[in-house]
Parts: C-alpha cells; structure tokens; sequence
C-alpha cells in the first residue's frame, strides 16, 4: 500500500472535487489506481493529472467516494497502483468523447490538438467543462440544460469524424457501445477506456473481465477492433458476486 | 521428444498445468481464454448453494509476488452457473467444478448439480469457516471431512479432488478422512494478515485473509511430498508455482499435475505456453519420457 | 523525541529488537557482538539436556530472503552453556535462555539450570517432534504443553515465554493451555521443503525443515493479532522482520517486542542501529511518544 | 542451488582432485562455495581457480570430499555462493603461505610477484608445488621429506619478510597462529584466511564464530589486526554440536 498526502482538494461542482497530491511516479493516461479509504473500502480512481503533481477527481456516488472527496490538505491518501495499460496517445488532432465522470480519464491527453465532447445528464453533472475552450469543445445534455439536447452519440454523428487522428471515449457502457457503433468501420483511430466491477485491480479475480479479457489489466483501455465481436461488451455485466445480467443496450 | 501430455484420475490432460480455483474462473469466457491459452483445464471459482457477494473492498493484498486474499467466496450461487460452464466448455478442454459449502448435504448437492452441467471432476473446498467458530476450517474437522467425501462419492460418478487445507496440525489425519476422494489437491492458501502501518489498521476487510503464490511454495511441497509418501495417493499439487522448475519440484515431491493460480498476476496469461515448452526440454535433457517418471521420483524410502 | 525502549514482562529494554533463537546465539562472543550492535536482548540457541550434533550438512536452503532449515536442535548441553551466557554478559543486556525437551520434567531441569546461569528469562522451543510420531509437534498437544508451562512456573522465578508454533489448526488452544506463560513468543518457523530437480532430491538432510523470513510475515502477523485480540497477553512477534516498517506492522498487531532473525542473513548486524533510528523517526512522525502506545493499535474490537 | 557440469577431473595427487567446470560468476580470490554432494552432505570449499573456466582443489579426507573427488567430466556440480570477503589483493611482491590444502585457497592470487611458502606434514602432501617455479618457492616439511626441515613459521622466520608488500596466510589453525606470532607488529600488510566448522556459510548458525565475528560471512579473510586478541583464534574451537575446546596451540 503507497501511503501519500493530500496536497489540495479543489471543489470541481457540488459533489466533484479534485486532490491534488505529490506521487513520483511514471504513469500514462488512462492508467488507474486502487484507492483505498480505510474503513469505507477501495475503489479505482483514473488520474485526472499526471505531472509533477497529480490528481484524481471523484465524484461522490458512494460511502467511499464521498468519504474521498472531503479529504483535506495533510490527509493520508492510500492507494496501489498503477495499473492498467492506458492509452496508446497519438500526435494530431485528437476527439475525447467524455460521457458522466469518463471525462476524468481522459484529461490528461488534452493537448493544444484536442477537443473535447463532454455529455451528462444535465449541466450540473458537466465535467472539466471550463477546462476547454468554447472553440475547442462540444456539450451535449440528455435534458438539454446546456449545448446539445441529446445523447453524446448523436452530437457525434453531426461533427466530422474525419478530422481527427485519433477518438479517445469514456463513459458508461450504454453510452461507449452507441459510441462505438457510430465510429464502428470508420478509418479514425479509436480507443475506450471501459468501466467494470473491480476488486482485485490486478488481473485475478475476475470480476471486470469482458470476453475474457481482464479490465483492469488487460484493459482498461482497448481499440475499437478489440470489442467489436467482444460477446460481453454491450451486452452482459456481472455483479459484484460474479451473476451475469444481460445489459438492455441493444 | 518428451511426452508432457498426463492423466489425472483417468482424466486426460494435454500438459499437467491447471488453472487454480480462485484465479480468473468465474466468468464462463474468462476460463475458455486460458483454456485456448494453454492451461490443461481449469478448476472453477469455489460455487454454493446461493449467490453471494463477498467481502467488501479491499479483498486483495500485494505481497511482493505473493498475494493475501478475502474475496470471501463471492460466487453467483449454482443455479446461475450452468452458462460459464457451457461457455468454458466450447474449449473444449476439462473443467473441474469447485464447491464450497458448511456440511455434506450442501456440498452433495452442489456436486450433483455440477455433474449435471458436464463438469470433468468436482473439487471441494473444504476451507469454510467451521460451525464451531475459533476460525477452524471446515477441512480442519476430519469426521466432517469424511462425511462430505463419503457422501459425494455416492452420489457422483466424476472423479472428486478434495483440497486440503495446510492450516491443520495434522494433515495425514485430514488426508486419510478424505481417502475416498479421488485425489488430493494441496495446498489451499495459508491464513495471514497484512496491517498498514500509516492508517494502523488491517488492511483486508475481513481482516484475515490467505496467502498465496511463491510464500508459500516450501510449505506446499512439504505437503504433497510428505502426503504422497504416506497415502500414495494421486495429487494436484498448488502453491506459489511461477515457472516449470516450480512445476517439476511439485512433480518430483508427488504431485500427478499442478495448478498456476498467483503467479498469473505477476505473469499473465502467457504462462502457460512458456511453461509447455520449457517442462518439454527439461524432460529432453534429464532424459524423462513421461510426466509419470518424474511423479516422486524425490521420495526418499 | 519518541522513547524507544520498553519493557516485557518487568524486563527492561533499549529498544523493541532482540535476537530470534537459532539465529547466531551459540556461541557467547557472538551473542555480546550482537548486544553491542545494537541488540537490546538475545534468545540464545535452544539448549537441551545433552549435547547434540543436530542433523548433518545441508542444514539450510537460501529462498529469496528466506530461509528453510533444518539444523536439528544441535547445542552443546546444558552443562556445556553456562560459560557462554557468561561470556554473552559482558554486554551488559538481558540474555533469554532457550530450551527444548518432550516434557516437562527435562523442560523444568533446563529452565533451572538456565536461571542458575543468570539468565533474565527463559523461553520455551516446543517445537520438539512429539513422541506420538506422524511429523506432530510438542507444542501442538494442548496438554503437554499445560503440563510443561505450569510445571516451569512452579519451579523459577524469571518470565517464562512459551514460543508456539504455527503448525496447528488451533493456536488458541494452545495458547490457552500455555496461559501461565508471562508471554507468547509468535511465531516459531512454518514445516516447510525444498527440493533440488536436478539431483532429484530434497536438499535438507533431514529433508523437512523450518520457513523463516519474509514468506512468514503475513503468517506470523496473524497468529500475533489473533492471539492478542484472544489472550490481551504480552507477545513477542517473530517470523520475517526485516525492517523497521514489519516491527512496527508487528507491535501494532499485538507486539510488545519482536525478534529478528533471518534478516541477518540478508542485512548484517547493522539492522538493529537502523530500526533504531527508524523507528525513532516513525513514531516522532506519527506522534507517537511510546512503545506501548502502538502496541495492539491495529486490533479491530 | 547452482547446478554446474563438470568439464574436467584433473588429479593433483594420492588423493586430490582439481575439478574444473564452466561458470558465469564474479568471485574474488579466498571465497569460497557451499559444496552439495547428494546424499554425502555439504562442505565449504575455496576455489583454486578463478579464471572463465573455474576450479575447486579437493583433498579427500571424508566421505562427501571424496565422493566430490571421484566425480567424472559430466556430472552435476551442485553449489550455492559464492560466499564471504575473500583477499584484498595488492600489487606488488606478495608471498603466499600455505599450510596443507591452505595453498589452494591463495592460488588465485599468485601472478609474476608472488613467492610461494608451501608446507605440509609430509612430501605426498604437498599442494600446488608445481605450479610455482623454484625460484619463487619456499618448501616446508614436518618430516623433512622435501624442502626445510621444520613448520611453516619457522622457515617463514628465515626468510626476508621486509620484501613483500603483503603477506595471504591459510592453513591449519594451529600453524596460522605460529605465523601470527612471527608477523605480528611487522608493518607488513597480511591477511588470513580461516577455516572453521561450518554448517550454513551465510553467516546466520554460529557455528564457525570466532570473537563474534563470523567466518563464513565476515571472512574467512581477516587482517592481522583483526586477529590480533581476538578470544577465541587459536584458543578455542567449536564442535559440530556448538560445544567450546581448548586448543592446545600456545
């Protein structure tokens, strides 16, 4: 267990904040950590920066989360990690598709090359929005509260995929399959970092596998050619007791 | 060229490396990954009477290569692990059904339930906290033991492995209360704890857990040599085997084939293949034909 | 700035550090060099009626930092020891006698001895083969070690430390049975083997031998939080410390002091003045101002 | 456990063997290996040849040295180490002196500098004579049977100290003692190199301590110094038991 301290939590929205903390440490965006909140449980955070000083960005949706995001300056922030094989960050423009907390993961691409779509549920759920630049970004709201009134697939298919280099999405599955099947044959380079039921964080438990690939090892990241055919993607999730449930994203 | 194919409990296995119940088995396209990969067969995650989710966060931690473990035999239940099984079967490569439970009844039935769904073999479990508390083991408990075995091998024809817990004062005692099991499997992992120091606290919530991979590896192969010598009786050797020297060790202790659980965490899947090859050039310069030859070729008489 | 030493059982320390039985405690020169070196107590060998040879070369395995041996209780007698302890003396620190016998009448005659020589405790090593065979320990049979504790009791007057042994399936029973002790010393090595695969055989003359070092750590920590959170008795932790961040993982187990032994192999006589100041730093870093004040933190109630 | 072949057996005399075999490995001339012979037991032995191609010199004089001195080109070589300090090897003149297989040991030192003190109780015994020529040997015998007629402390007496530039001694305790009393406030630098019962050579069993120091882990190579009052060189020895005697060397 990696024992560090809480350099700074800035609030990001009403139940997002950000710790800073000091970590010498080589990691690649899309990359993951194990946290650990002793007495509330581990949960795996992606890095929301990755310079000399990094950062996680929670959202509080559990005991353990919320416990993280009222951490303060001094506090002990106990992690393992990193894991996961992170992105493959190509030169060029670059498009992150950023669905709920995905966005997170995928900030530390963001170069002066990148845009960013970022969709929520509603405006208050937007994410590292003011991190971008109007010119450089594309908001889209399941309400319509702000930007584009509409999933974070259909504000897609009116931009013009072929500008870009390389699309880096993160979202929930629901969102990152429709993703997929708007991006499926086009020649752009395409990677999702996916999300699933961790425990173990290092390949062995099971329980984030996808197709019989390991999430949290194997992944978190893989090319659109990986999951297209992938019999789970889109299609199963397991619970935390390992029961297979059929996804109703089709 | 050297024959690494073998036979276990009359079950044919193309190389005698398994992949350990607990490791990367519960989900039906995770274990047929590691069978097209080159694991022999796979034993399942341990499976009960009823879905059940575990411990809580966090259920691992790292020991330099080893692990300590308090997953708590999180499992969907047996009625909802039928698909795995069939999804695991389109490798067509043997699968061992692993089975946990308080008492013989629970435990016949889940071994019935796992012979219906075509399982190869049924391997027990037998680390189950104990009715009687103290932390004990199930597998501690040898008239217990003996019922579960006894009972099972009544109502199944597939051959039963009965894995042997190593936190016992006596395994030659436990061992022979499982003597009509078909097999032995040795060794489960070995309780342990891990406590951070900076939050002071056990790190695990269940606070206890089982520590496994190359810690406990002397411990494993004391128990399968001093087993083997004593009952003669075939064995599934496990325990922080990370290579095919860790592999021939157990072999030559007594083991008929082996189980790799741990080591693909510091490994990966490719474990296996590379262990194919280099047991088969092993055996090309000692001049050992068959895994058979090998099989407690260390036992001193 | 935070004080280090402590006390055990009414024994005085320098620090939380001595030396595990086993580990360079034979011969009285060395036991000095070590006191000098920073240790603030040594365990000596453990010394039995008569002198011993032990078991022939080899008597030891190199695993990673740990060891598996198999010396086999070799000492000179314990009427050849009394000139050591004087030598080991000289340095001025508490010197804990080691003993072993199969019961309790030579267990009392060594314990008297040992204190006629001046020792400041004694320890018990029932980790002896148990006259019933079949590879038991002594100290795996509640009743003899009953027998052997409350007849030492009875018969000296310095602490008395019963060293239990890993290899049980209940260590609260035998704590328990050994509840006149002043303290538990956890954890003796776990049976272990190694076997080489080119020579086709195990290694240790004696083929079984003890696992001590880090591969024992997470074993030793659970049998100190277990027993500590069951007894509340003073322990000493042993079994794979090799620096100041497993000493402190220990006392917050339960530890009142530790013992370190096979990470001399690894470090030198140089390990004891670094936990020191290790140590020292920690705890000014936690605020921490005493030993005792760490003792058993980590126990969940 | 190392596992060597042997390359070649060659015999040195009655009854010692010179086995040579290939083995890719830093050692330092006076360290030594923990010599496994299955089934016999396992004995310290130092190498006597240092070179690509290593070598141990062997005197049979129990089962387990013999049974290593009738191994044939081919067979296993089982070892672990290489262990302890081994020589500080100077430049300039050196003398060697080595009493029974003690020669062994210091072979590796030898260059174009290097005179050769060798004694033995008889001329059978004699280790290594060929390999130094005349003009740079001393030869010592109990008996007279070759060389000076007397022990290696007395011809060592005879012989101009002041011209070397250091000084390797190994051999019996008793003799080592005798050339310590000679070379004692010379201001030649010497070492020693010790041999004591040795059961785990990596300095954990005590059983080859001598002052709290031990042998296999803090030697065998000491400086003259180092000895110079210690309480136990040449005063006392350990049985295979840990049990203390008096040697009668004074």
């Amino acid at each position: 267990m990696i024992n560090l301290k809480i350099e700074e939590n800035v609030k990001e929205s009403q139940n997002v904040n950000t710790l800073y903390f000091n970590w010498d440490q080589d990691i690649r965006p899309g990359q993951f950590a194990m946290i650990w909140i002793p007495g509330y449980g581990e949960i795996p955070m992606s890095f929301s920066g990755l310079g000399r000083r990094k950062s996680i960005t929670v959202k509080a949706y559990g005991s353990a989360s919320r416990k993280l995001t009222e951490l303060k300056a001094g506090d002990d922030l106990f992690l393992r990690g990193p894991y996961g094989n992170g992105f493959d960050v190509r030169e060029g423009r670059k498009l992150l598709v950023g669905g709920g907390s995905g966005i997170v993961s995928l900030y530390p691409i963001a170069d002066q090359e990148t845009d960013a779509l970022i969709s929520a549920k509603t405006r208050d759920e937007l994410i590292f929005k003011d991190r971008f630049p109007e010119s450089r970004r594309f908001i889209a709201t399941d309400d319509g509260s702000d930007g584009f009134h509409g999933f974070a697939h259909e504000l897609l298919q009116r931009i013009n995929i072929d500008s870009y280099e390389a699309i880096y999405v993160c979202g929930p599955e629901q969102m990152m399959y429709k993703v997929l099947q708007v991006l499926k044959g086009r020649k752009v380079f395409v990677q999702f970092s996916l999300e699933r039921t961790m425990k173990c964080g290092i390949g062995i438990c099971d329980s984030c596998s996808l197709g019989g690939k390991q999430v949290c090892k194997e992944g978190p990241v893989f090319n659109i050619e990986e999951l297209i055919g992938n019999p789970e993607f889109g299609v199963y999730r397991t619970t935390y007791s390992g029961r297979r449930i059929r996804l109703n994203v089709k | 060229m050297s024959d690494i194919s073998t036979t276990l409990a009359g079950i044919k296995l193309v190389n005698p490396f398994m992949v350990a119940s607990g490791i990367l088995d519960e989900n039906g396209y995770t274990m047929k990954e590691l069978l097209e990969r080159g694991a022999a067969a796979v034993v399942t995650k341990s499976i009960g009477i009823s879905e059940r989710d575990g411990y809580p966060t966090p259920v691992i931690v790292e020991y330099g290569d080893s692990l300590i473990n308090a997953v708590g035999l999180s499992n969907p239940g047996i009625e909802n692990f039928g698909e795995e099984i069939n999804i695991a079967k389109e490798a067509k490569r043997p699968i061992i059904g692993s089975v946990f439970a308080y008492n013989a009844e629970e435990f016949t039935k889940l071994s019935v339930k796992m012979e219906e769904y075509g399982v190869d073999a049924i391997e027990l479990n037998l680390s189950c906290p104990h009715v009687k508390g103290f932390g004990l083991e199930v597998g501690s408990d040898p008239d217990l033991v003996e019922d579960i075995v006894n009972e099972i091998k009544s109502k199944v024809k597939v051959p039963v492995f009965a894995k042997l817990s190593p936190n016992v004062s006596n395994i030659i005692e436990i061992a022979k209360a499982a003597e009509k099991a078909d097999a032995y499997v040795l060794i489960n992992t070995v309780k342990a704890m891990a406590i951070d120091i900076y939050s002071r606290s056990p790190v695990l919530s269940n606070l206890y857990g089982g520590l496994s991979g190359p810690a406990i590896k002397p411990v494993g192969i004391r128990y399968v040599y001093e087993v083997k010598k004593e009952t003669g009786k075939e064995i599934i050797g496990v325990g922080g085997i990370s290579n095919y020297k860790d592999a021939i060790e157990y072999i030559m202790a007594g083991a008929s084939a082996v189980q790799i659980g741990t080591a693909l965490y510091k490994y990966g899947k490719g474990i296996f293949r590379e262990m194919e090859w280099q047991l088969r050039t092993f055996m090309d310069e000692e001049r050992f034909e068959k895994i058979e030859e090998m099989v407690g070729v260390a036992i001193k008489r």
